[in-house]
């Protein structure tokens, strides 16, 4: 069965995807531990952190605090089923940006829906820093690529990840642009310094203060997932994706590590710091890069 | 059966100097010669009728065409349902009304302009009489110095034609003019204003604020809706049968109008007062109504004239028995007045619905027509304008209207009965009036056209009227 | 001349009702407007060396030296108009009076 | 599990409860829970989020003992912002009338397993400060306390050995205080209404 | 049956439900109830082939699919809503002109979609004004609804000048054959579409016209604050469509200046509908009104529509219809749900809800299905209208309204968490701990209107290819193609079954990880992580106010427009003022000052 098959392919993109990063994660902190000079934890760290998360008795502050979750999970694993990796796609021809997008929004909506349910307003400021970060990142990202699309009139990635091995990389199409996305890639991973929605000195870890457990457990993993979309979003939007697994787990390393490194050296912008720069710089320098484009080449075909 | 239409003028005069003998039965006399007036009116044909047996350029003559005839019927009918609702308040003017009556009856009935200047001064004696009724005589004698002033400027400008032309006869003017038109101008200006004073034209309408802001049931619907509409009845006679107005004079006196139009409206919009409100968009109207007849809109100015009178004077009656109830017409101390007497609230709102040019009542159809005929022959300025001012119109006559259906949260139903439930007679009829009125607005709000074909025929042979295209239900040119 | 004369009588009088705000200073100036006019009517209708508009025995017939009659019967109406507006006027005034003591209307104007 | 005997209020439980015994009954569902168990177990022990709760001066050691030099998040300890996302409940010193009341809500907030370390000789018997009329002298009679670490302060070495144990503990199943917690929840409650008590204050400022 | 005896019918039933509400207020209800349904089963049934009619020579009908869709639509939202009548407190205020207006103002808009004739259109459009503005004044006190009433009528005004200005240069009134005329000889075409589009724009609330929106709909009884949310606004599509189709601006604009080859007009009024977009996501973010909120979302939200109808394309036209019904289902379930809210507990205030999850759940569920699909999330029919807009904006290329279609779409996230936080999630206010959940009467129409909103999204290709034949009928070359499962877009296809299934197989794999792990305890609302601190204030122990107070603060200085509106009416106050003074004052002497100067002047006007 064809459809068999693609889920199939689906289900173990998620899996793949999900592995690859809690293992990138774990060496990522043993990257950033090396950094702080530190010997940190071991590179499968993060698998016994979820492990033991799912096998700890926590509370739940009702039916929508779990079902948040578990919306979020979906939406996430969702998600991740129609991400093309080095050639592989699971549902041809429908891994459209628009979708990947709004799906792993739909995981976000969950994760808000959850915390707000919790009763902590900690839970709600969190949220609400999320957000108000989000437009500032979200706006210039999707602009970008909806650049992208114009330019290469497609907005499946597969596509646009073939066309890119044909043209060159979309980085030398708009190297400001790649610029922006990294920032805003920054961002959606919540490293520091836009950490602020998080914050546990401040807001006690804004979203997740209430989470214990298995709750806690489920939201890594969604998280571990979430990321992978990203990260591979931008390595097959902006770095031409990956030929083979290899070429693309180098590309995927090296952007989380980088992205998490920069994270370490760094300090927490307060939120109006970050509502200054997001709304201001990522922004005015899209313009620019989509004006250049526009200059340059005629405008986006 | 076939009555002399100067039954309509000889009768209420000869009841009003009867009555004198017969002081307790007053109000009999009244009433009964209202509605005498209205049987009398049925019963007229159309025609010229003789006065005195001079032939027309001599001797007087009453001009009873469709158009003179339906005002005839409305004006009567107005004026009968009027006196059967306030008898009481009439009581001591019953001579000056039935006098009115008969001078109003006059105005539009005569073909001679010196006969004419004659009933003006007549009806406007006996309505500075009905309006200091309301006690305030410094308000009625600044109408009684304005209505002078317009009549003796009306007498100069007549004078002034009659030294050019030699005749006093309506339809002779008219040939005459026809056939010399240069040099009257002056003339005709000084009539206009004479005329405007009465018709409450704005820069020469100082007096109606004082009249009208006081006015009860009795004054209100009188002077705001029957001697408005009557006079415009004779503004229109005179300005599309008689006079011919070369166009440097109507542009003029179109600029006037179209002031009185636009700060009519921003008057009223700008009133909190009912009966103020009323009296301003009064004012407006006449604007629009003078304009239309300037421009030779003859059978579109006849119908908004009566449906506008009609509007007014279910609107006047209403708010004076509202202060009357209520003691004040403050709107907003007036909240939520009409869910205590729906019925008088649903002829309220179709009257203001109606004068504010809504669908599903006449006056859509009459401001629809007008609009589309200035569109015709003229560029799109006019019509935008005057589609403006309906706005500034549609939105006070809302407010007001929305104001006194809605309850406020905190301030509660008023409970005020605007008519005390003592006084059931009265309530019934004022009840059937007013519906019997605005059920009418509703029809003709339906089906127009027959309403449109009245005015058109008419009007429709009016010398200066331009052939209006219509659209009713049945449907427009084009169709 | 005459229709001159009787003009600025008529003007007088408006420039009366204009300035003054005493009752019965305007209603005198109403009367002043009102002599003028008439008096400008009877003006129009004058033609110089024709007669007074009376049939006798004297002029048998309605011949062309006749002045016009018209006007002047126009201004019997109107002055008969005019007694009955100020008869009115003067009883306004006196309920003026009585209302508000004070015959100024500027002074009423202000009081309200 | 058998119902091991505890001792009395008068007698300190730590000693004995290193001793622990698991017991080995041969039910087969119980059994293949037991064996989950022992892999939770070894995920449990190698990933402890704590939550430190600063009660006094034992606190100031911590930072070395996370910083560079001796790094505990190579055993998987990490500091956590809440009480709901921690496993190990640190009292780093004496426990006052005020501070009781709020480690006892923190940590019946924590998820269940859950550990509490005791720092220094405060939390034993009040050390320096066992006269001083606010402060508690013996923690244990409030909150099952798993892991005391002896000095004044503890050296971080001594922290950091004190970790290590716990650990051991926890792998082999021993730490089992927040059972023994959920067990003899009214001994404790009577314990936490004598000293403090009403725990959950109502009053002015907290309405 | 035909269109005529439908729409008389619904006029006859709203007669007699003013004279059975007399009476019996609840009997009045259910008629409106059974006429509405009876209405919407006549339609459904009918088809867009329901025959049609000539009443008189004006009002003739005639079904079209585009009349089809958006009388369905409508009728839908209508009848849905009578369930709320029902729920009326029928005695303290007498109201019985409540369901005659109802019906007349449902029959009126039947009527607005199925006339031939525009000035019978605009007749019913007219009908549909007033008696809604009557509806809304039955609510709180206040201006609303004489803005919704002047601003509308400006709207009608403008529309009623377009109208003439076709009939009296083309000679036609027909609906369809008017535009035709003016697509054929450009004379006063561009007038017509300019006055045509913005009267549609005021009803639809996009921005400079927007301001009736909030007040209206808050002021509004909340019982028919979802009709005129819903459904009332969606009249302004329907002309938008019709004049951009039947009259597109390509064919108007013969002028050089393009941008992206779109003629340059219509590149502003995508501008302008951009910035509805962001404005209304800004002030609905800003709002501390959930009815207020959900106004400003519907703002935004039209901006959507109009974009889609402006650009013109297959795809964008489509994404317009779906945004339409999909805006039409989402906004009511919002605001019967504030309906019920209100009904429960009194008030619409953000900041004095909260916690209703745990005492309304059902209404929740509605609440957030509707919430996901304002925002555009799948699987939410919602999503498939954003996705085939922003597809035909990347195709486009039309960055600025892109970036502010993104921006309104990533800010709906904020403002749709916001009111679900603040309303639903968060803690119980002491105060609501016995409220109940809402009547059944209530819930039938919330899960009627969420689960086709849900079952749309999953499965919308009915629906796409009605919105293709929708297209056919209005003349364009090309259509939305559907091959099997999936939409075609311009540059990527949706299978939104497809996207439902991967969602649903994430959602079982996370139940199973769930279920497989302990059981979790469940605790009480405020026991919560507080840094051990003791709170017993729920009220206070909530963050409702202010919400995005560091985002509110970059546009604090935005300003308002309806300050222009105010500014002027108070010029024509002023004016009103100015001539009050001049022109009636109490003393006689002005009078005869005034009527000498004007004379004297009129005299020497005409002399000179």
């Amino acid at each position: 069965m064809n459809a068999l098959q693609s889920i199939g392919t689906g289900l173990g993109m998620a899996l793949f995807g999900w592995l690859l990063q809690t293992t990138i994660s774990g060496v990522t902190r043993k990257v950033i531990a090396r950094i702080q000079k530190r010997r940190g934890p071991v590179w499968y760290q993060n698998f016994r952190d979820i492990m033991k998360l799912l096998n700890k008795r926590s509370v739940t502050h009702g039916w929508a605090f779990d079902f948040g979750l578990l919306v979020a999970l979906a939406g996430a694993i969702g998600t991740a089923m129609f991400m093309p990796v080095a050639g592989i796609v699971a549902f041809k021809g429908f891994d459209n940006f628009f979708m990947i997008i709004y799906l792993a929004a739909l995981g976000v909506f969950g994760r808000a829906l959850s915390s707000g349910s919790s009763g902590n307003p900690l839970a709600t400021i969190g949220v609400m820093r999320g957000l108000t970060q989000n437009i500032g990142y979200k706006v210039p990202y999707m602009l970008l690529v909806i650049a992208l699309i114009s330019y290469y009139r497609t907005s499946s990635i597969s596509e646009i990840v073939e066309l890119q091995r044909v043209s060159g990389w979309s980085v030398l199409v708009m190297p400001l642009g790649f610029v922006v996305a990294f920032i805003s890639l920054h961002g959606m991973l919540g490293k520091k310094p836009f950490d602020t929605y998080l914050a546990p000195a401040e807001i006690a870890s804004g979203p997740l203060v209430e989470y214990g457990g298995k709750q806690l457990g489920i939201l890594m993993i969604a998280h571990e997932l979430s990321v992978f979309i990203e990260v591979s979003l931008f390595v097959n939007l902006f770095l031409g994706g990956g030929a083979t697994l290899p070429e693309f787990l180098l590309k995927y390393a090296f952007i989380y590590i980088l992205s998490s490194s920069l994270g370490a050296v760094m300090g927490r912008f307060r939120i109006e710091q970050v509502v200054r720069f997001y709304y201001k710089v990522p922004i005015a320098l899209t313009i620019v890069q989509i004006l250049m484009l526009a200059v340059m080449r005629g405008g986006v075909r | 059966m076939q009555m002399n239409p100067v039954l309509t003028i000889a009768l209420p005069l000869i009841l009003a100097f009867t009555k004198i003998m017969y002081r307790r039965i007053a109000n009999l006399f009244l009433v009964l010669g209202s509605l005498l007036n209205v049987l009398v009116v049925f019963f007229i044909k159309e025609g010229q009728y003789l006065m005195g047996g001079y032939a027309p350029p001599f001797g007087i003559v009453l001009q009873v065409d469709a158009y003179a005839l339906y005002s005839l019927l409305v004006l009567n009918v107005l004026f009968a349902a009027l006196t059967i609702l306030v008898t009481k308040k009439a009581e001591n003017l019953t001579s000056s009304s039935l006098i009115a009556l008969a001078a109003l009856n006059g105005l539009i009935l005569t073909g001679d302009l010196f006969n004419l200047f004659v009933f003006l001064e007549i009806a406007a004696i006996a309505a500075i009489i009905i309006a200091s009724s309301s006690k305030r005589y410094h308000h009625a004698f600044h109408y009684m110095v304005a209505s002078i002033i317009g009549s003796t400027f009306y007498l100069l400008g007549l004078i002034l034609l009659y030294k050019q032309y030699g005749t006093l006869n309506m339809a002779k003017m008219h040939e005459l003019m026809l056939a010399s038109p240069g040099g009257s101008s002056v003339a005709v200006i000084l009539i206009f204003v004479g005329l405007a004073v009465e018709v409450k034209l704005m820069p020469f309408s100082g007096w109606v604020k004082g009249v009208l802001k006081n006015a009860d049931e009795w004054i209100g619907p009188m002077i705001g809706a029957i001697y408005g509409g009557a006079m415009m009845i004779v503004m229109g006679r005179l300005f599309t049968d008689v006079f011919v107005v070369s166009p440097k004079v109507t542009l003029l006196l179109s600029i006037l109008a179209l002031v009185t139009l636009v700060g009519g409206e921003a008057a009223a919009y700008d009133s909190e007062k009912m009966r103020e409100i009323l009296l301003y968009s009064g004012v407006a109207q006449s604007g629009l109504e003078i304009l239309l007849i300037l421009n030779g809109y003859a059978a579109l100015s006849f119908i908004l004239i009566l449906s506008n009178m009609m509007a007014k004077y279910v609107m006047f009656l209403l708010s004076g028995y509202i202060v009357n109830a209520a003691g004040t017409d403050v709107l907003g101390d007036l909240k939520g007045l009409f869910r205590s007497n729906p019925f008088l609230g649903f002829a309220f709102t179709a009257a203001g619905l109606s004068l504010a040019g809504l669908p599903l009542f006449v006056g859509f159809f009459i401001k629809l027509n007008i609009l589309y005929n200035l569109m015709m022959s003229h560029s799109y300025w006019l019509p935008a304008i005057i589609l403006i001012t309906s706005l500034v119109e549609g939105i006070y006559m809302l407010r007001m209207i929305l104001g006194l259906w809605q309850t406020g949260l905190e301030v509660q139903e008023t409970g005020i009965q605007i008519i005390s439930p003592s006084n059931i007679k009265t309530k019934y009829a004022v009840h059937a009036i007013t519906l019997i009125l605005s059920l009418a607005m509703v029809v003709f709000g339906l089906m127009p056209d027959y309403a449109l074909d009245l005015a058109q025929k008419a009007r429709g042979n009016a010398v200066a009227d331009k052939p209006a295209m219509m659209i009713g239900m049945k449907g427009g040119p084009g169709q | 001349m005459m229709e001159l004369l009787s003009l600025s009588l008529l003007f007088l009088g408006m420039y009366g009702l204009i300035t003054k705000h005493h009752v019965l200073k305007m209603i005198v100036s109403m009367n002043v407007m009102e002599i003028g006019l008439n008096l400008f009517i009877t003006s129009l209708g004058y033609q110089e060396s024709h007669l007074a508009p009376i049939l006798s025995s004297k002029f048998p017939s309605s011949a062309l030296n006749f002045v016009d009659p018209l006007p002047q019967s126009l201004v019997l109406t109107s002055i008969v108009i005019g007694v009955g507006t100020t008869a009115v006027a003067l009883a306004f005034a006196k309920k003026i009076y009585m209302d508000y003591g004070t015959l100024d209307l500027e002074k009423i104007e202000g009081r309200l | 599990m058998p119902k091991k005997e505890r001792p009395s209020r008068f007698h300190p439980v730590s000693h004995t409860m290193q001793t622990v015994e698991v017991p080995t009954e041969k039910i087969s569902p119980q059994e293949q829970a037991e064996a989950w168990e022992k892999i939770a177990h070894y995920f449990r022990a190698n990933s402890l989020w704590m939550l430190n709760y600063c009660t006094g001066c034992c606190a100031i050691e911590l930072p070395l003992v996370m910083t560079s030099q001796y790094d505990m998040e190579r055993l998987g300890m990490m500091p956590m912002a809440t009480p709901r996302q921690a496993d190990i409940l640190l009292v780093t010193g004496y426990a006052s009338l005020k501070t009781l009341r709020r480690l006892i809500y923190t940590y019946e907030q924590m998820g269940t397993p859950k550990y509490v370390v005791a720092f220094g000789p405060c939390a034993v018997n009040g050390g320096i400060y066992h006269d001083a009329y606010a402060v508690l002298n013996r923690l244990d009679l409030y909150l099952p306390v798993d892991l005391y670490i002896a000095g004044c302060m503890p050296k971080p070495e001594a922290v950091m050995n004190g970790f290590k144990r716990l650990i051991e503990l926890i792998e082999s199943g021993q730490a089992t205080g927040w059972k023994d917690y959920e067990r003899r929840f009214d001994w404790y409650k009577s314990n936490q209404l004598e000293a403090v008590g009403e725990v959950y204050i109502h009053d002015e400022f907290h309405e | 049956m035909n269109i005529i005896h439908l729409i008389l019918g619904l006029f006859l039933a709203g007669i007699a439900a003013y004279g059975i509400g007399r009476l019996k207020p609840a009997a009045a209800s259910w008629l409106t109830l059974a006429a509405s349904w009876a209405a919407l089963l006549i339609l459904f049934l009918g088809g867009d082939t329901l025959a049609g009619g000539n009443a008189w020579g004006l009002l003739a009908f005639k079904m079209t699919p585009l009349g089809w869709f958006f009388s369905m639509t409508l009728l839908f939202v209508y009848s849905t809503n009578t369930f709320f009548n029902l729920s009326v407190p029928a005695a303290p205020t007498r109201q019985a002109a409540y369901p005659m207006l109802y019906l007349i103002s449902l029959a009126s808009t039947i009527g607005v979609f199925s006339a031939e004739n525009w000035l019978a259109l605009f007749i019913f459009w007219e009908i549909v004004l007033w008696s809604s503005t009557f509806m809304i004044g039955f609510g709180k006190p206040g201006r609303g609804s004489i803005i919704y009433f002047g601003m509308s009528l400006l709207g009608s005004f403008m529309m009623l000048f377009a109208i003439l200005v076709m009939g009296t240069a083309y000679q036609t009134f027909e609906v369809k054959g008017a535009l035709m005329a003016a697509a054929q000889s450009p004379g006063p075409a561009l007038l017509v579409f300019l006055l045509m589009l913005f009267s549609a724009m005021v009803k639809l609330g996009i921005t400079p016209f927007h301001i009736w929106m909030p007040e209206a709909y808050h002021e509004a009884p909340d019982h028919f604050a979802p009709v005129l949310a819903g459904g009332l606004s969606k009249l302004g599509a329907f002309t938008a469509l019709m004049v951009t189709s039947f009259l597109p601006a390509s064919t108007l604009m013969a002028q050089p200046w393009q941008v992206r080859g779109l003629p340059l007009l219509t590149y502003i009024l995508l501008t302008v509908s951009a910035v509805s977009i962001v404005i209304g996501t800004l002030m609905a973010i800003k709002q501390e009104d959930a009815k207020k909120l959900l106004a400003y979302s519907s703002v935004a939200n039209s901006g959507y529509i109009m974009i889609g109808m402006l650009m013109g394309t297959p795809m964008s036209v489509s994404g317009a219809l779906v945004h339409l019904l999909a805006h039409a289902l989402a906004t009511t379930v919002t605001f019967m749900v504030m309906a019920a809210v209100a009904r429960q507990t009194g008030t619409t205030r953000m900041d004095e809800l909260g916690g209703l999850l745990h005492r309304m759940p059902i209404t929740f569920l509605a609440f957030l299905t509707a919430i996901l699909s304002l925002v555009g999330l799948p699987p939410m029919l919602g999503f498939v209208s954003k996705w085939l807009i922003l597809q035909s904006l990347a195709s486009q290329g039309l960055f600025l309204v892109a970036a502010a279609a993104i921006f309104g779409s990533i800010g709906s996230l904020l403002y749709a968490f916001r009111i679900l936080s603040t309303v639903f999630l968060g803690q119980l206010k002491p105060k609501h701990r016995q409220v109940r959940e809402a009547p059944a009467v209530l819930l039938i129409p919330l899960l009627l209107l969420s689960g086709v909103t849900l079952v749309l999204g999953i499965y919308p290709y009915g629906l796409v290819q009605y919105t293709a034949k929708i297209e056919n009928s209005l003349g364009f070359a090309d259509t939305v193609q559907i091959t099997g499962l999936s939409i075609q877009g311009n540059n990527g296809n949706l299978n939104a079954l497809l996207i439902m299934g991967a969602f649903a197989i994430g959602f079982l794999i996370a139940l199973g990880i769930f279920l497989k792990a302990p059981k979790s305890r469940k605790v009480d609302l405020m026991d919560t992580y507080t840094g051990g601190e003791f709170i017993y204030s729920p009220e206070l122990y909530s963050y409702s106010t202010n919400f995005f107070a560091p985002l509110e603060r970059v546009y604090a200085g935005l300003p308002e427009i309806s300050r222009l509106y105010e500014a002027l009416a108070n010029r024509v106050r002023d004016l009103g003022t100015l001539v009050q003074y001049l022109f009636f004052s109490p003393l006689p002497s002005r009078t005869a000052l005034l009527i000498s100067v004007v004379t004297i002047l009129l005299i020497w006007g005409e002399a000179i």
